[in-house]
């Protein structure tokens, strides 16, 4: 990896390289890595997509830089329109099948996702959050979409220790197609022929490395390549205007190189006044202005 | 017969077992004052309903007055695990209801129907059915497919913060507007806690995401959701967030506790 | 690639035999100027999905462009019944899939769910199950109580006409919101009419009812909802709509037709 | 009947004296006469109401004078919140159980109703416009209210020709509780012991004239009474107020007299103005004023 750029504003380059205009995308929870890819499609070659999020419940085609404390600066200061949960779960998330990139803690070789518990799920070795929506819309979506800012054996298992996300069942109907993609801190993959396989890796990561920190044998593709750097008017979009403040290198970073980081982020927001920015659309104003 | 109440009496309409519902979603519009008063009353055995579990929820939940929870995120996204909540959790000290969007936005628009389910895609092939034995399947009998019978839900009480309220309850919802109109239509007790308070509806602004007919009482709580943001009065408190994570970090959940119950 | 095409060109979207559902509801904010072109055009054998009929939906009865007609109520409300449904459907010359408010809203709202069939409360011990042998019940696994299985609507087209759209089809409905919103999620063809078309979304004023992703054509069509209204642009022609009643009551609905097609 | 109010005056008033403060009262399609009751309440005893409406798909807490060409102004102009139809069905009207007068084209002895068809429903003598919702709230409402403009022994029938309405079952549980109230242009009514009962007429009112246009055995009450008169002061609400174009009157009214009269209240909107009021609240406004 070269000194000119992140392994985060690579991930960001390949992820929006899999938008295309027109589309509806979707972010799920704590994912600004996605948000900066989005944001990095939109102001490139996907001028028309739409953002729906689940932080602000809402349904976007205007944007504003990453933030960490003002989040609610894209989503709600923007939208087109905010919608009630119940009303994206039930029926747009359902209708519109958007595209979305979801970031499992543990996937299989045929993309199903844990993202519920390690170990044994009534004594888990670690309670994970929850998966949110991701055994809703893994029944339904027709491509899968996935990220994985950490690579590891941990990551990629074998066999899953909960099935809370649906991938394909090896040789099942359709599998081929159902998983499509997924990009992770070592290299980029595809499901031909319904397992993970490898297609690309990215500059100075060797396939013998990420096979290493895969706990399953992975697929390789014949014509395997070096994953493409971002361009320049890609890192300048992301560094001078979709995320100044870098928070999409957050999920690249654990433990107390995190905090620190966030503790960083937040200061500056802090200091720069930018956590809660102007330029809000009037009629989330309204209330304030007598 | 107004219902502007105190925090204190408000919170007098929690009762110890109840399923309380809290509105916003993890660290947005959460109603932190109004659980501040909770943990000072200590109401305990509570099942937490929640679209998602964050920080006021985590305070709960390593206080001990929590026994189960029904929600389909527990954490505080960029800032990492909930502390509590995943001990807890993983101790089996906490008893863990496994829902996703699709349990909780259909099992709330069941009660709203007046009906027991509502089918719907999701769960299917996943091991979520197997950890719920209480969710049935049911056939479509026009398609003849199978599907997930989500089940209704309804909490005892449902505590949302807001920007502004009328003294009648009717009140708007900046932000997220996560499923907190659908906690208030189907809780039987709903208790309202606002950044500011209006004489009649006229004074809104806007059109109203809650009902005052359904509100049974309504809290003045400037600051209310503080750490968590209100849209767009003030934004998340990262710091207070970081803070609240090193201190369990460094097992001072107990010190955290008590100047967070000490501070106002 | 604009989505702004003519009244002319729009109205090649409905392809006789088509689910056509119309929006707004009865006497307001219809989407006439289409309806004309649709006359003039003569695209027949449709069915009429509405939740109300009203003005234009008893047109294209007359011109005998309708086989089918799915609604809970066809009538012209204060002016009385709808003239020519009330003839046709009297004789058997035209079908009526006799549908509630519920058989609608649940119907649409399972196939926004992505499945075929909501269950609800409504038509149990009534004769509407008599004369809708293809509405099944289904019983709640929980409650084991039975209930009707509303099965699912998707119209083939939807014409929605509103106030004010943005050239991608994002558009806003002041007044009744009827089931626009439902029918342009689930038709597989979307036509909007705008009574003015702005640029971009930032132009609307306001939160979006309609998303333009979900839009195949947009067309500008001042007072396009003539002689019905157009909240708060223009009220109901009651005139109108009563000289329309008064001239099928003289047997003159050729004539009436004939006149509304050379109006513009 | 004196000369001192119309009989919509007084069915308008009896009506307001079902309504209970705090009440969810709920408007069917072209029901004018039920608003003016509704407002007449609000405007007495019963201040604190919600209305809901078919048209309009509003909840609303203010009011406006009754209008034919500009109905929405009370309904869209004045509303709390709009709402969408499948909300309003699938979520509002079970969860709320409003309050709500319905107008029966047929109504049996038990307060089963017909708004479909008289006489064969595939070959129907009158094809009606259609039952609305009746078929669907009737099924859960606790409590069924009813009012009858025309009295006569086509509308109270010994048998339905259709039934779109759920009434009682004769002597099945919870008879007498179901059916609560109806009011004609006769006399009030309830459905004690689970069947229709006259409990007063209407001034000038005989009990024989009215079962003489009553197309089964009534019952009728051991202390039957006559229908207060409206007062002064609601006289003054509906014809200074609430309904000074006496918009009331028309469901009275049928075939020519009803269209001579429709015309001349069109008129009168048409040139005092009235059809679309001011007074709108500014979000409904927000795009005209640039």
């Amino acid at each position: 990896m070269t000194a000119d750029y992140t392994v985060s504003d690579l991930m960001a380059s390949c992820i929006a390289h899999q938008v295309d205009d027109g589309d509806v995308v979707v972010q799920g929870i704590a994912t600004p890595l996605v948000m900066a890819a989005y944001l990095l499609a939109k102001r490139t070659h996907a001028r028309n997509i739409i953002f729906a999020s689940a932080i602000g419940n809402a349904i976007c085609s205007d944007w504003a830089p990453l933030s960490l404390s003002g989040i609610e600066d894209i989503w709600v200061g923007k939208a087109l329109r905010q919608l009630t949960f119940p009303e994206i779960v039930c029926e747009y998330l359902p209708t519109l099948k958007p595209k979305e990139f979801l970031r499992p803690a543990q996937i299989d070789p045929f993309g199903n996702t844990n993202n519920v518990a390690i170990g044994d799920y009534h004594r888990p070795r670690l309670r994970l959050p929850g998966c949110g929506g991701i055994a809703d819309v893994t029944t339904y979506y027709d491509e899968l979409y996935f990220y994985v800012p950490r690579h590891g054996r941990a990551t990629f298992v074998k066999r899953l220790d909960f099935k809370s996300g649906l991938g394909v069942s090896p040789g099942g109907p359709g599998a081929a197609a159902k998983g499509r993609y997924l990009v992770s801190d070592l290299g980029t993959f595809d499901f031909s022929g319904g397992r993970l396989r490898l297609v690309t890796c990215h500059p100075g990561v060797t396939p013998e490395s990420i096979q290493a920190k895969t706990g399953f044998p992975l697929a390789i593709a014949p014509d395997l390549k070096e994953t493409p750097a971002p361009t320049t008017e890609e890192l300048r979009l992301l560094r001078q205007e979709l995320d100044p403040l870098d928070i999409r290198s957050i999920e690249c970073l654990s433990g107390p190189a995190r905090w620190a980081r966030l503790r960083e982020i937040a200061n500056l927001e802090l200091s720069s006044g930018t956590s809660l920015r102007g330029g809000l659309k009037p009629w989330t104003w309204i209330i304030y202005r007598r | 017969m107004s219902k502007i109440i105190t925090l204190r009496e408000a919170a007098l309409l929690v009762r110890p077992g109840d399923i309380l519902a809290l509105g916003g979603m993890t660290l947005y519009r959460r109603p932190v004052a109004f659980v501040r008063e909770l943990l000072r009353q200590r109401v305990g055995e509570l099942t937490l309903l929640e679209l998602t579990g964050g920080f006021e929820s985590d305070l709960l939940v390593g206080a001990g007055l929590v026994r189960r929870v029904r929600t389909c995120y527990f954490g505080l996204e960029t800032f990492g695990l909930a502390p509590m909540f995943t001990r807890l959790a993983g101790s089996g000290g906490l008893e863990v209801i496994e829902e996703t969007e699709a349990t909780i936005a259909f099992g709330l628009r069941a009660t709203l129907a007046g009906v027991g389910f509502m089918p719907g895609q999701g769960l299917l092939g996943t091991d979520i059915l197997a950890v719920r034995p209480d969710i049935e399947l049911v056939t479509c009998p026009y398609t003849k497919r199978q599907l997930v019978a989500f089940p209704a839900l309804r909490p005892d009480v449902a505590v949302v913060h807001c920007q502004i309220a009328d003294r009648n309850g009717n009140a708007r919802l900046l932000g997220n507007k996560a499923i907190d109109r659908d906690i208030a239509l189907t809780a039987n007790r709903m208790v309202l806690t606002a950044e500011r308070i209006v004489d009649s509806p006229a004074d809104l602004g806007g059109e109203i995401d809650l009902l005052g007919a359904r509100v049974t009482a309504v809290v003045e709580a400037p600051g209310g959701a503080k750490p968590t943001s209100c849209f767009p009065l003030y934004p998340l408190g990262s710091l207070e967030i970081l803070d609240y994570v090193l201190a369990c970090q460094r097992e001072d959940f107990a010190g955290y506790l008590e100047r967070f119950l000490g501070s106002d």
